[in-house]
């Protein structure tokens, strides 16, 4: 087995940037492996899957009856738009050769790829479509914070200038050989680059635009719990190509990955029911589906620095920290983080990020560094992260402001629901 | 003719409505409601936030019957839909002016 | 990498077929890969997703409460009756030797293969199953035309002889070495085969069946619109193994037509949305959701055949067209296509069909023809499926008929629905 | 092509025994094959699906309204408690070496392995996710049989016992290399291991938790039949996970295991709507699916060992014998198995077990053995099974009934429904 | 004031509620109900268990009007209705004591 | 004794509940329904299909009070529903002939 984490650094990412920068030059890797492509083109697949339908039914069970066509609406555009972008210029702002901070337009269209093109092991036009899928669910992952009370309009330019100005840097930094790759970052599948930065990013929308008319005065419980499980469980089947997939080969780590990613899950899931079960007097299925997410997203990072005992520490802690983000935090402050896109992907996002050196393995840890070493770069990492992500969203949505007038409805568009107002359309109907 | 309006537990339907067969009702319409009073709510928790259910579910049911038959009928739905449990609701009776079936266009007693 | 597309004429098909006729002799070909065994096990699951539960949930999702059941029943009918056929006659009849029009009983019951026997790369069973997908979702594909009026006991009966006298044929003359594929036809995984042939049946049935009561009249929304989008993204997901699955192999072509898929998808999304925002001053979700199968449809024939550039026009076309035929052709013409099998499968065939030699990449025309050459190949390909597949269904439509009576049921059991009628029971039951 | 039937005796329970037995010792075997890592990690990804969210919405469309989320809830955390449990203990306690029951510590915490170490061909932590994914559902699908009447509390109580006490000793006996496999009890993906086990504990559990209130008098039917075909149709796509993921490869053995999945299934759906037709008058959605699962649970154990044409008879005879005891024996009897895992899981991997061995191909029948000696192995370890689990099921109950008092919700809580009493929160709120 | 109520089947509601408008009758409610009477409910099945549904969908359509108009309306919707089968309905008339305009606190007739 | 119907907004609800209870009310049933008045409804799309929706969700209220109390509840009613927008709703009154409680089978005032 070739051990892609102890012999590369940072992990993945230089990994991944190495096999592409060497694209091209004949070398002992640049040998395509099916197996190694039939995992990707798997992986690709149920990450794609995490956003259509499993986002989609989780965020869009969590919102009113009223509002559940505009979520599935604003995932499908992400699908739509995220997935020409990437295409387009996405792919080459990330992983393009560029500067510390982002990429270049060396690969806009793709036009420097053949089939024949490899990335490591695989055909790179699989890495591109496998990222392309992190680019279209990253920015529907926001899309909870400012449920039920943002145009379709609106979105849709904001994620798209988004996606360029926020993910595509971020992923450059990270694993397209950028500053953080350079500080020592370990993100394997995703902790800062798509958690971290969308859930702190959602934060900052939520607070711009303010919360939903009747908020904290109104009951807003789910319409429809069963859509919310469902959900919830194809995110999790989803992210075994998520997590396991980011190894980029069919191998231990990438099995490793898979176990602890799965054992993480489950230890959130137990460890939020019980919790909740003391201090409530009773579990809910919301807060066993809300776990999983939140353990799912802690793993991201760490999935495989850690063994299955780490996975279990992992799972323990994000539960925790994120039952008390969503049930203690966020009711005290008052902020409407609508279906907590930061409570679980911002909060557990970080925790994954420092998990990841806090437990890291011995076979993890890169060759030549401490672990207070590598704790230190993960809090610089989750610091950077936590600051570049908000604000670069707010100058977005500010200079939104200035050309839409406002992002949101009219207030009796608001009452009336996304659903009629933005989009003509009933979710349910019961003809005659 | 009377109206009966009967504001009962859900999973008493069936023995009302058999009961009212029994007392020689031939039709029935019935809605599903919900109902607000002494019996108490109960409350659900969605991440944190309590939500209190005050409004139960109940069957609406109306009945329209001759003159005569309405102290059986009101007496049959009482007994059948009783549990000696608050919120076993309550029946109020009105007068009908006319009774239209609209298939044949009979008229008043006839019609029900 | 082998790159299959520009070694083998006219693509995939031969190929298929090439190493059907050869398996038995030995030859450098005649090696088990487990990687391309992964990926083809996995297309094939993602293949039978794509029916069930993938389309019964569009379909089932877009009629009125009172028949989604029926839609289901039709779908589940058809895993069960093609999947038996298909092992028993199916196969031998579109992959034996034969003539040029139709295989032979040679494969009858798959006698002649045992766990050893390979098709290629991969275990001839393996093949077996991934078209054996493919010849259960076809037929299926042509509920949405005939939706609401039909009863089991025709249906059954039709898409049991459909399938043997229309769709085994067709494969065979495309895939199985008979006369399309002597023409030099490209259709790498089924615009003809699957959506031409199954868009232009069911608008024959649909004309034979005659309008819904109350079509025109009477509006009939559908009735839950998230199972809609629940439905159109597993089949997104699922026709990842449609399309790249379609290489039976796990390399760099399967690679191309994996993005190109992916590509083409997002890009008929967009465009929908936007074309629906003009045109009608709102986008709504159903129209994103059926924008996502047309695009899937259009790129189905081209997805080995064009570069990613391509594949963005072939996803704008295949939008735009579709737009028409759904938006405005079938509104004005006054047919009950209820579920726009026509305007999205047959039409988007058509175009994807054509589209591959429009935008046919370099390395993807095969040796000594001319991109107008292809054209003209396609085109008279498309003319072939666009006469063949309806005057067979009518012939057996007409026959039926001879035999029930009536395809459908009485004007009351219509109207009461046919999850009532047809099978005593109901989708929905709010118990006490 | 590496034919792991014909040489590994009674199949792939000692094959796997064997690679692991073996790891650690340089061997030929020892080389991991990134094609067989690929699809191993594919089907543990489609094992969890099938009960998140499969089974859960196979069941939970099952029961009332008032129910589901109960139902939801209880598959979760299956998921939640196995998936931590397995890898702390039961993983040991199954395949640990140990004695001819169970296995022993040696494997605890997964302490003796790291991301290189092998099973076969693929990472040993891959292996235990697999095997973890078995783990997590058999428990789930007892939950039918006292669905809609057990609390929270003890049924988490039930599982995790029942786990460490029933099923790891039966996975080792089976699998592990304990008795029944010594016997040579050929049981390829779990017929006897995950569903006559869990039928069989199923009934016990009903007869001890007695009928629901209202059985036999008032109507229970299903809430919401889309819900439950989706549920099927998952458990279906999830099943070429299960059932060709046992082959541990993905080669020639694989391929027939996933024919023979399909074509059972297939046969299963038809012989049921066809027999119901006859029987009732029509068909219905309801019987289809639950033919479905019933041809799944037939071909089960005998996926590897029989050619397509035994594969009909398996489903044919699985779907015919099913068919009698849900609609036939179960009303007479009267008993409340409530959504029919006995009928289904019981009868169907019982009768499964035995076509293993009546329909087994010349190339199955391990070497030395005659189809007569492996019916009388098969019988044998079928009526092994029907006593162990339900009389360790029995002592599990008794004892928890004195723990807990009662096991059951008061009359009151279930009159008003699971969810509200055990969860506090509605499946479905149409908002204001 | 008169309050019309009719028991209707769900696929005649739009005829009805144009026969109303063409009758002058500019508001009126329906609610989702079920009803028992003459007409034959069905049965449906669930692996072997027999399940009779008696109840059948009806839509209940109120609507108040003046005492002049009450005749007019109930013919409208007695015609609008009618398909000559079992089933078809039932129209109730009542008397009213008081109706109010919520949002201009208008009384009476011209608060409908 | 007067039974009061209101149809309302159904925002609206929770704040007329509370000032029914404020009135002291102590039971009230509600159920959904549609409303069909000089508020317009709107225009959804389906794949060019074009669907008026002329009918909109409306809750209507039933409460049966003596009858010394119904004109302070009317008031009540139009007091907390009132938005001053088209399709507030209206409010009906009627005589109500008798009343049961069905667990204790008091009658008349003491029933409700
Ligand atoms: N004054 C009222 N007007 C209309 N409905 C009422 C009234 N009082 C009670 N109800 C209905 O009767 C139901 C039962 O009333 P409740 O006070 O809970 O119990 P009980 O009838 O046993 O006193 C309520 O849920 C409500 O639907
Ligand atoms: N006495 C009654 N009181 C209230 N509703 C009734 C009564 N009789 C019939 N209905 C309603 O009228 C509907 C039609 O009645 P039915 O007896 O089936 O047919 P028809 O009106 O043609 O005689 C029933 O489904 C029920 O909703
Ligand atoms: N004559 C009527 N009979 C019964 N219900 C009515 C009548 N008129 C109006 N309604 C109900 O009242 C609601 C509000 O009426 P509408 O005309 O829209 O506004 P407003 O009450 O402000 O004049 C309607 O949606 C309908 O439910």
């Amino acid at each position: 087995m070739r051990n892609r984490i102890s012999t590369a650094g940072a992990g993945r990412l230089v990994a991944a940037a190495a096999a592409l920068f060497a694209a091209g030059t004949a070398s002992a890797e640049d040998v395509l492996s099916a197996g190694d492509t039939a995992w990707m083109m798997t992986s690709t697949a149920l990450v794609l899957m995490m956003t259509l339908p499993g986002l989609a039914l989780f965020y869009g069970g969590l919102v009113r009856t009223k509002n559940v066509l505009s979520i599935l609406m604003q995932c499908l555009i992400s699908a739509g738009m995220m997935g020409v972008l990437w295409v387009v210029v996405g792919y080459s702002l990330a992983f393009g050769d560029g500067n510390a901070f982002v990429g270049d337009f060396s690969k806009v269209m793709l036009n420097h790829a053949t089939p024949d093109t490899l990335a490591g092991t695989i055909p790179e036009y699989v890495f591109v479509m496998f990222q392309g899928m992190f680019a279209i669910i990253t920015p529907a992952l926001m899309i909870g914070a400012f449920a039920e009370r943002m145009r379709f309009g609106p979105y849709l330019a904001f994620i798209t200038i988004w996606l360029v100005a926020v993910y595509c840097p971020l992923a450059h930094m990270v694993w397209g050989g950028g500053i953080l790759s350079s500080w020592g970052a370990i993100d394997f599948a995703g902790g800062l680059v798509v958690h971290m930065s969308s859930g702190f990013s959602a934060m900052a929308a939520a607070l711009f635009l303010g919360p939903r008319a009747g908020h904290g005065k109104q009951p807003m419980p789910p319409h429809n719990l069963p859509m919310v499980v469902i959900g919830a469980s194809l995110l999790w089947v989803g992210w075994f190509g998520f997590n396991a997939g980011s190894e980029l080969a069919a191998d231990g780590t990438a099995g490793l990955a898979f176990l602890t990613t799965s054992t993480a899950t489950s230890t959130a899931v137990l460890t939020w029911v019980l919790v909740e079960w003391l201090h409530q007097g009773k579990s809910t299925v919301l807060g066993a589906a809300t776990a999983a997410v939140a353990g799912l997203v802690s793993i991201t990072p760490a999935c495989a620095s850690v063994t299955p005992g780490g996975a279990i520490l992992v799972g323990f802690g994000g539960a925790l920290i994120c039952y008390v983000f969503v049930m203690i935090v966020k009711p005290k402050a008052g902020y409407d983080d609508s279906l907590d896109v930061f409570g679980v992907h911002g909060i557990g996002g970080a925790w994954g990020a420092l998990a990841t050196a806090l437990f890291i393995a011995p076979f993890a840890l890169p060759e030549g560094m401490t672990q207070g070493g590598q704790i230190l770069i993960q809090l610089k990492s989750i610091g950077f992260t936590a600051l570049f992500a908000p604000v670069a969203t707010l100058v977005i949505l500010v200079a939104l402001r200035a050309v839409f007038g406002s992002l949101r409805p009219t207030e009796e568009d608001e009452a009336l629901g996304l659903d009629q107002s933005e989009h003509s359309e009933s979710a349910y109907i019961e003809a005659a | 003719m009377k109206k009966i309006e009967a504001i009962i537990k859900p999973f008493k339907l069936d023995e009302v409505r058999e009961a009212l067969s029994a007392a020689g009702v031939s039709g029935l319409t019935v809605s599903e409601s919900k109902g607000f009073g002494r019996q108490k709510g109960h409350t659900e928790h969605y991440r944190g936030a309590e939500y209190q259910v005050d409004f139960l579910p109940k069957i609406r049911l109306e009945v329209v019957v001759r003159d005569d038959q309405a102290d059986a009928i009101v007496a049959a739905i009482a007994e059948a839909a009783n549990t000696q449990k608050i919120g076993d609701g309550k029946i109020f009776v009105f007068e009908v002016s006319d009774a239209i079936r609209i298939r044949t266009g009979e008229r008043g007693d006839a019609a029900i």
